[in-house]
């Protein structure tokens, strides 16, 4: 499955870059994320409950980034398992400043949905990913505004907290389920969900 | 008096119970039995690096979880490849549960056993397997390249290369006036019955005996290959088919590892154990078909005579190939159809994919065969300005010609000999049907009302009743009731009805009184198994000879008390009488009482065969030598070669000249399968057949993504069509017998999704004035192909 | 709570079926399918695909059918429910069990329940459907093996059968050809 | 496919249905008609400690007809609707959308208000919602409130309710006298998700257009509405065909899947549109 978008932040690009490639920015506005343990240079282990109300599944898997080009564009690798599926996924992410002044983030992700949910859950898989991408974006655009911007300086194995997530609110309305797979250090995310409902409605 | 059964559109003896809710199904024996089920690979490729089934213990209700290093013996070893070929040169068959690799999604890993269904997926959502993803092979072209392999084993992800050749076809080729060339495409589908695969097993710990049923096409090979794998003689292994909910191919495939497992693990728990397959494992492991690419190359003269035809096609056999290259042989040989070209020459490959098997689908290669001659002929005629049925016509093989001797091997390895066959009769019959000659006024008048409708055709000839053999078994008790068994198992085709026509016409019973066990191995130890359209071929004439048999019997014993002989007598209505004096006569049921002289009289009847009943000659023994007690007899049918049978259908499609929608407004079928038992049961099977053509046409595909996954397991996206997808199908018969067998008939329950692919690519292409080279078809598909080929009436609705 | 080492919660479950009252003890998560096949064993409803597409589950929840893989036994207490095996029997067969019978309905039978539960509903409102109005009212309901148009026929024999007075000898009729109604 | 355990309620007044989402917050989920979310469960893609069965809540399986709305309640199965007369002659567009929604069989269970809740993209039922600018009633534990159609859908599959709130009812908007409603819809078999669909309506006095409107299905992430009034001209007579099949090629973004191109569902849309206005100005 391909998912590319676009989002456009106010801060300018190397803001932007600092805080998608900072671990404790992530681990805030990442959806659904739980812990984020860093496992090296630019690799992490993510636990993330990512899904809807009540429909929430428990995924843990590892993300890292490659390729960086500072302060232009860099390369997350992703892959999760949890019970009703698998994920894998390549996103590449690329910051340049926006006419406005802020920073266009363009991402081009190419995730692997396997599992029963990669069987039953195509036809939203896109419109649902793109939807979450757009709602990491958000977060950390007011991250970023709200000054939440803390300097960590990572080591192995550093847990960052989880941030306010997405608790008590159902992202993606009360029937879909959702998957949210997300990239720390430097990244981006790619969101993938599965509503998946038959003939019914 | 009796009439004739043969020939009567009788109604099914096993339709009361079905429809009142007694049929016997898989998963409707066993409500006690502990449930299986599996934790499947959710990656198309990968080495098992770790399985952790700590989580999954403690779920209340579990009784087992077994990986592959808790296999003993042979059931940790490779599954059987269960046809061999000289050129399947690196044959690769699964394991029960795979060892260190998996190859297809969807590919079994770990098994458990609990209470129920519901408590065994708990446990399997507990466990965790850790793998490390290679990189999968899917599509014929990537298979092709062999940038990965599926198997180290088999180099370039080939499985089998094969070439047969008759006539020099470069020469023949190079000396054709006329050349073209087409390349053609043909995506998988699958069997889909509406009940899915399944077992049961019983172990009988005190008898060491296992009782298994199993929902499939073959319940002698399911008990053999089982015996061998669990080590047990076959004396102790029963296997059962109980009613099955429609096959279509994927069930002839055994031992599926479930098979295998499940009474393994009834035999190890000493308890009942029961496997249903739900709808998600179907579809990512069972059995695809279909998949080809396809290159053809033909040389004909001006008048559209074929004088060279070279084929090359690479067929997609999926992870595995249990089931050898039957379908690729099929397709190589059956392409033919009902056409004699100057040369021929076939050349396949059958590779490898990170994908759910290949084997047999309803029509088995043939669909894809059929598709490449027949978008060849429709090439030929569009090359030379000629009609396309005349084109076909100038190239079949004439009554005259039968038996016509094609030259190559078949998928039996015996000759491709047709036995039979009249296809420009055939012919003629279609275009009276759809209207032939009529269509091209109509196509204009409809063109006048801005509607675009074409006309297709697609001829076939489809070997049926392939050996090596069917048995059939008759006895007939006191009370007159006739009891019959064949070895081969029923999937909805009315064997019981069919079998026990044949039974009654032979006997001379009434159809009542005739009673068919199919598939149970109790009954009918050997026996092959019901595909290849060769139920009522073989086990027919299997059980018409039985049949025979049995008379002969009644006669001579009725001819003694009689005291007439035997060819003076006849059976009518169940009674042995005397030819033109039937007044003298006497009940079969009598004949069966003398036949088995007794000791003990258990009730009326049988008091008439005890020793002091009278009657004994003192000098002879009761049971006369040479004979046996019971009237009773049993007989194989074992032919040479397969039976042809062939058909042409017609469509006209209306496709919508904004949206590219596809409308098929008639189907008409002309169908000959030789002299029809029960003409009702026959055209069902043509009306279910021509469904799932248009099914494969225009619905039905099985989507992998390039990482192997299948993206449309369920039934909400795999299109199987509604009524409201199928048309109103118009059919008409042919019957012209075979000279090979005793009855004179050949089989039917494949033919109708033959040609279907190839006829609605027909008719499209004639709608649409630009040729149609791949199948199945969807109206975005369509779409897509009028840009290409710029399309000003469309444009209207198309974006700006 | 529950988790995956606690056994689950039982509910005594009284539904009627085919006008017979059966308690049976099961988890809330038992399906209504699985309720009537297993703990009741009445297994004339089939089960095809477990998501709601393909109609061999089909029961008359009040005389309506609906999906019984679609709904959990502890829904069913306070309604009345019809089985296939509620519809006739094989020395009294309904009128849609016998069309199906005279007219070649059925292959290997699985889907066939649902397909009765369907039709013995829908002629109860529609009586009298044409070939066209009969394909549509089956067209919620998959068949592999028949192609549906000996089900089309069926649809109208049935409706046939329920009209004629006297069930035992009823006229005979061109459903065959009828079925053909629908093409254009 | 079986599902994994869950612990059942079942309510019988609103109140208590509120009561239990409250106490078992974002581990809970409504269970109404059940069509959509039993086979999620079945595959486990979803696996909810707690099902709020509200199909015992007395009160909500009533149709009313207001003057300016028909409101349906949280239990009305879309059979019901389908076949209430005066919801009919009141809003001829809920019968016109609700054929097309599924087969009988899951019309006779499914909820009109549970589709609206699951807030499906390819669902029928939203799109009405938002053409008629209808309003979804919601109680929670802080009280009730209307959740208007616009604001209401917020994603695909994602709604404005809260996890702790339940739908009771929605009111359909009606629309002015002289309105003729139509819908199309366009799937690969009947009874199917469509590939693309249009709700429509045109308010005509005497023979000029005073307003066209339409929302679609499938090809929009959420159901929203196009004004047409602008395109299609005032005389009904002749209708802008162009400029109404341009102005909803803009207007829509379809994706691409596995049954058809975004291309192919934007042309779809477009002519099913067209055709759709053709009809409803030629009744």
């Amino acid at each position: 499955m391909k998912v590319s978008g676009t989002h456009t932040f106010a801060a300018p690009v190397a803001e932007v870059w600092r805080a998608v490639n900072d671990p404790a920015v992530l681990a805030r506005t990442l959806p659904g994320c739980e812990s984020l343990t860093e496992l090296g240079p630019d690799s992490y282990a993510l636990r993330v409950t990512a899904g809807v109300a009540a429909i929430k599944g428990t995924y843990e898997g590892t993300v890292a980034l490659a390729d960086k080009v500072e302060p232009a564009s860099f390369t997350m690798t992703a892959k999760a398992a949890g019970a009703p599926g698998t994920v894998a996924a390549d996103v590449r992410v690329a910051l340049a400043p926006a006419t406005s002044g802020g920073t266009e983030l363009t991402y081009d992700a190419d995730a692997v949905v396997g599992g029963v949910i990669g069987g039953v859950g195509q036809r939203m898989l896109v419109g649902v990913t793109r939807r979450m991408a757009e709602e990491f974006f958000r977060a950390v655009d007011a991250d970023i505004t709200a000054g939440g911007l803390v300097e960590v300086s990572p080591g192995p194995a550093t847990v960052y907290a989880a941030g306010r997530g997405r608790v008590d609110r159902d992202p993606l309305g009360d029937r879909g389920f959702v998957l949210g797979l997300v990239t720390g250090g430097g990244l981006v995310l790619v969101g993938v969900l599965v509503g998946w409902a038959v003939g019914g409605r | 008096m009796t009439t004739r059964q043969f020939g009567q559109p009788i109604k099914r003896k096993e339709d009361p119970r079905l429809v009142t809710g007694g049929g016997r199904f898989l998963d409707d024996l066993g409500h006690t039995a502990y449930a299986a089920a599996f934790v499947r690979s959710p990656h198309a490729h990968a080495r098992i690096l770790d399985i952790d089934v700590t989580g999954a213990l403690d779920v209340p209700g579990l009784i087992g979880i077994w990986t592959h290093e808790d296999l003993p013996g042979k059931v940790g070893e490779p599954l059987p490849l269960l046809i061999p070929h000289p050129s399947l040169t690196a044959p690769v068959t699964g394991y029960c549960l795979a060892p260190d690799e998996v190859n297809h999604v969807g590919e079994a890993v770990v098994m458990v056993v609990a209470v129920d269904r519901y408590a065994a997926e708990d446990a399997c959502g507990l466990v965790r397997v850790d793998y490390d993803v290679l990189p999968p092979v899917v599509g014929l072209e990537n298979a092709r390249a062999a940038t990965d392999l599926v198997h180290d084993s088999a180099p370039g992800n080939v499985a089998a290369h094969l070439v047969q050749e008759v006539g020099d076809v470069d020469i023949a080729m190079a000396a054709a006036p006329n050349r073209l060339t087409l390349d053609l495409q043909i995506e998988r589908s699958m069997c889909s019955p509406m009940e899915g695969k399944g077992v049961y097993a019983v172990w009988d710990a005190d008898d060491e005996h296992l009782r298994l049923w199993s929902s499939t096409q073959t319940t002698t090979g399911v008990r053999a290959a089982v015996a061998a794998k669990l080590d047990l003689p076959l004396a102790k292994v029963d296997c059962i088919a109980p009613d099955v909910g429609g096959g279509f191919g994927v069930k002839i495939v055994h031992p599926w590892p479930e098979e295998v497992l499940v009474p393994w693990t009834a035999r190890l728990l000493g308890h009942d154990v029961k496997w249903t397959e739900d709808r998600r494992e179907h579809f990512v492991s069972s059995a695809h078909e279909r998949g080809q690419l396809q290159q053809v190359e033909v040389g004909f003269d001006d008048d559209g005579h074929v004088l060279a035809l070279d084929v090359r096609l690479w067929h997609d056999n999926g992870a595995y190939t249990p089931y050898g290259i039957i379908v690729p042989i099929i397709t190589s040989t059956q392409l033919l159809g009902p056409y004699k070209p100057g040369s021929y020459r076939c050349e396949f490959w059958s590779l490898y994919t990170n994908t759910v098997l290949v084997t047999p689908y309803r029509g088995a290669g043939r669909p894809q065969g059929v598709y490449a001659m027949e978008r060849t002929m429709d090439a030929i005629a569009a090359e030379l300005g000629l009609d396309r049925a005349e084109v076909r016509s100038r190239n079949f093989i004439l009554p005259e010609e039968m038996p016509y001797d094609h030259g190559l091997l078949f998928q039996d390895g015996r000759p491709l000999k047709y036995d039979s066959g009249d296809f420009p009769a055939s012919l003629a019959k279609l275009k009276a049907l759809v209207g032939w000659d009529e269509f091209a006024a109509y196509k204009e008048q409809a063109a006048s009302e801005g509607r675009r409708v074409g006309l297709g055709i697609g001829c076939y000839v489809e070997g049926t009743g392939v050996g090596p053999y069917e048995g059939g078994h008759i006895v007939i008790e006191t009370s007159g009731r006739v009891n019959v068994a064949t070895g081969l198992t029923t999937q909805g085709q009315g064997h019981q009805t069919v079998f026990a026509q044949i039974v009654a016409d032979e006997l001379g019973v009434p159809i009542e009184n005739v009673f068919v066990t199919t598939g149970d191995t109790r009954r009918m130890g050997y026996a092959v198994g019901t595909f290849a359209s060769r139920a009522a071929v073989m086990s027919g004439n299997a059980i018409a000879l039985a049949a025979r048999q049995v008379k002969a019997k009644a006669l001579r014993i009725a001819a003694e008390a009689l005291e007439v002989s035997p060819e003076d007598l006849e059976i009518v209505g169940g009674m042995v009488r005397v030819k033109g004096a039937p007044g003298t006569s006497m009940a079969l049921g009598t004949v069966a009482v003398m036949s088995n002289p007794l000791r003990y009289a258990f009730d009326e009847a049988a008091r008439a065969a005890t020793q002091f009943a009278g009657g004994n000659d003192p000098d002879k023994p009761p049971v006369a030598a040479g004979e046996e007690p019971g009237l009773e007899g049993k007989d194989f049918y074992s032919p040479t070669q397969a039976t042809f049978a062939n058909g042409m259908h017609a469509a006209i499609v209306e496709t919508d000249p904004v949206t590219a929608e596809i409308r098929i407004l008639r189907y008409c079928v002309v169908h000959d399968c030789g002299p029809m038992i029960n003409p009702m049961i026959v055209e069902g099977q043509v009306h279910g057949g021509v469904a799932q053509g248009v099914g494969g046409a225009l619905y039905e595909r099985m989507v992998y993504d390039e990482s192997g996954q299948l993206l449309n397991a369920s039934f909400m996206d795999f299109l199987m069509p509604y009524a409201s997808e199928v048309p109103f199908i118009e059919t008409d018969h042919l019957e012209t017998p075979s000279p090979l067998n005793p009855l004179g008939i050949k089989g039917a329950g494949e033919a109708g999704c033959i040609p279907v692919s190839a006829v609605i690519a027909s008719a499209i292409e004639d709608a649409e004035g630009f040729p149609i080279r791949s199948m199945p078809i969807s109206p975005t598909e369509l779409w897509e192909l009028r840009q290409r080929h710029t399309e000003p009436v469309a444009a209207q609705g198309e974006p700006s | 709570m529950t988790g995956p080492d606690v056994p689950e919660p039982l509910h005594e479950v009284t539904v009627s079926v085919n006008g017979v009252r059966h308690t049976a003890t099961v988890p809330a998560r038992r399906l209504l399918s699985d309720f009537l096949r297993h703990d009741l064993a009445l297994t004339g409803t089939h089960v095809g695909c477990e998501h709601g597409v393909c109609g061999a589950c089909t029961i008359l929840v009040d005389g309506a059918p609906m999906r019984s893989c679609l709904m959990f036994a502890v829904q069913a207490r306070a309604h009345e429910l019809t089985t296939v095996e509620g519809l006739g029997t094989i020395d009294a067969m309904g009128p849609v069990q016998q069309a199906f019978s005279e007219c070649h309905g059925l292959q290997c039978g699985f889907c066939t329940p649902g397909f009765i539960t369907t039709i013995t509903a829908y002629l109860e409102e529609n009586p009298d459907p044409t070939a066209e109005e009969a394909r549509d009212a089956i067209s919620g309901n998959l068949c592999r093996c028949t192609g549906y148009q000996n089900i089309v026929k069926s649809v109208l024999r049935a409706a046939e059968i329920r009209a004629s007075a006297d069930l035992g000898a009823p006229p005979l009729i061109d459903a065959d050809a009828r079925a053909g109604e629908a093409p254009p | 496919m079986k599902p994994a355990p869950f612990v059942h309620h079942a309510p019988t007044t609103v109140a208590e249905a509120v009561e239990v989402l409250r106490a078992v917050g974002s581990h809970g989920k409504i269970l109404a008609g059940g069509q959509s979310l039993i086979p999620i469960l079945s595959m486990r893609l979803a696996s909810p400690e707690h099902l709020i069965d509200i199909n015992g809540v007395a009160g909500l399986d009533r149709i009313e007809v207001r003057d300016d709305c028909v409101r349906v309640g949280a239990l009305v199965r879309h059979t019901q609707l389908l076949q209430d007369e005066s919801a009919y002659a009141a809003l001829p567009l809920l019968r016109q959308a609700l054929v097309h929604v599924a087969h009988p069989a899951i019309r006779n269970r499914g909820t009109t208000v549970g589709s609206l809740a699951h807030a499906d993209a390819a669902g029928e039922l939203p799109s009405v919602l938002a053409l008629t600018e209808g309003v979804v009633e919601a109680v929670g534990p802080r009280g009730s409130r209307d959740i208007p159609a616009s604001a209401f859908f917020v994603g695909p599959l994602e709604t404005a309710l809260a996890a702790d709130e339940l739908a009771v009812a929605v009111r359909f908007g009606r629309f002015p006298e002289g309105t003729r409603t139509g819908f199309a819809e366009s799937a690969r078999r009947s009874g199917d998700y469509a590939l693309a669909g249009v709700a429509l309506a045109i308010t005509l006095q005497d023979k000029v257009i005073r307003s066209a409107r339409a929302s679609f299905v499938s090809v929009t992430d959420v159901p929203d509405v196009l004004d047409l009034s602008g395109a299609i001209g005032s005389y009904a007579a002749v209708p802008d065909l162009d400029a109404v099949a341009d102005a909803v090629r803009a207007h829509v973004s379809p994706d691409t899947d596995i049954h058809a191109t975004g291309d192919y569902r934007r042309m779809l849309v477009a002519e099913l549109t067209r055709r759709l206005v053709t009809e409803l100005l030629s009744r």
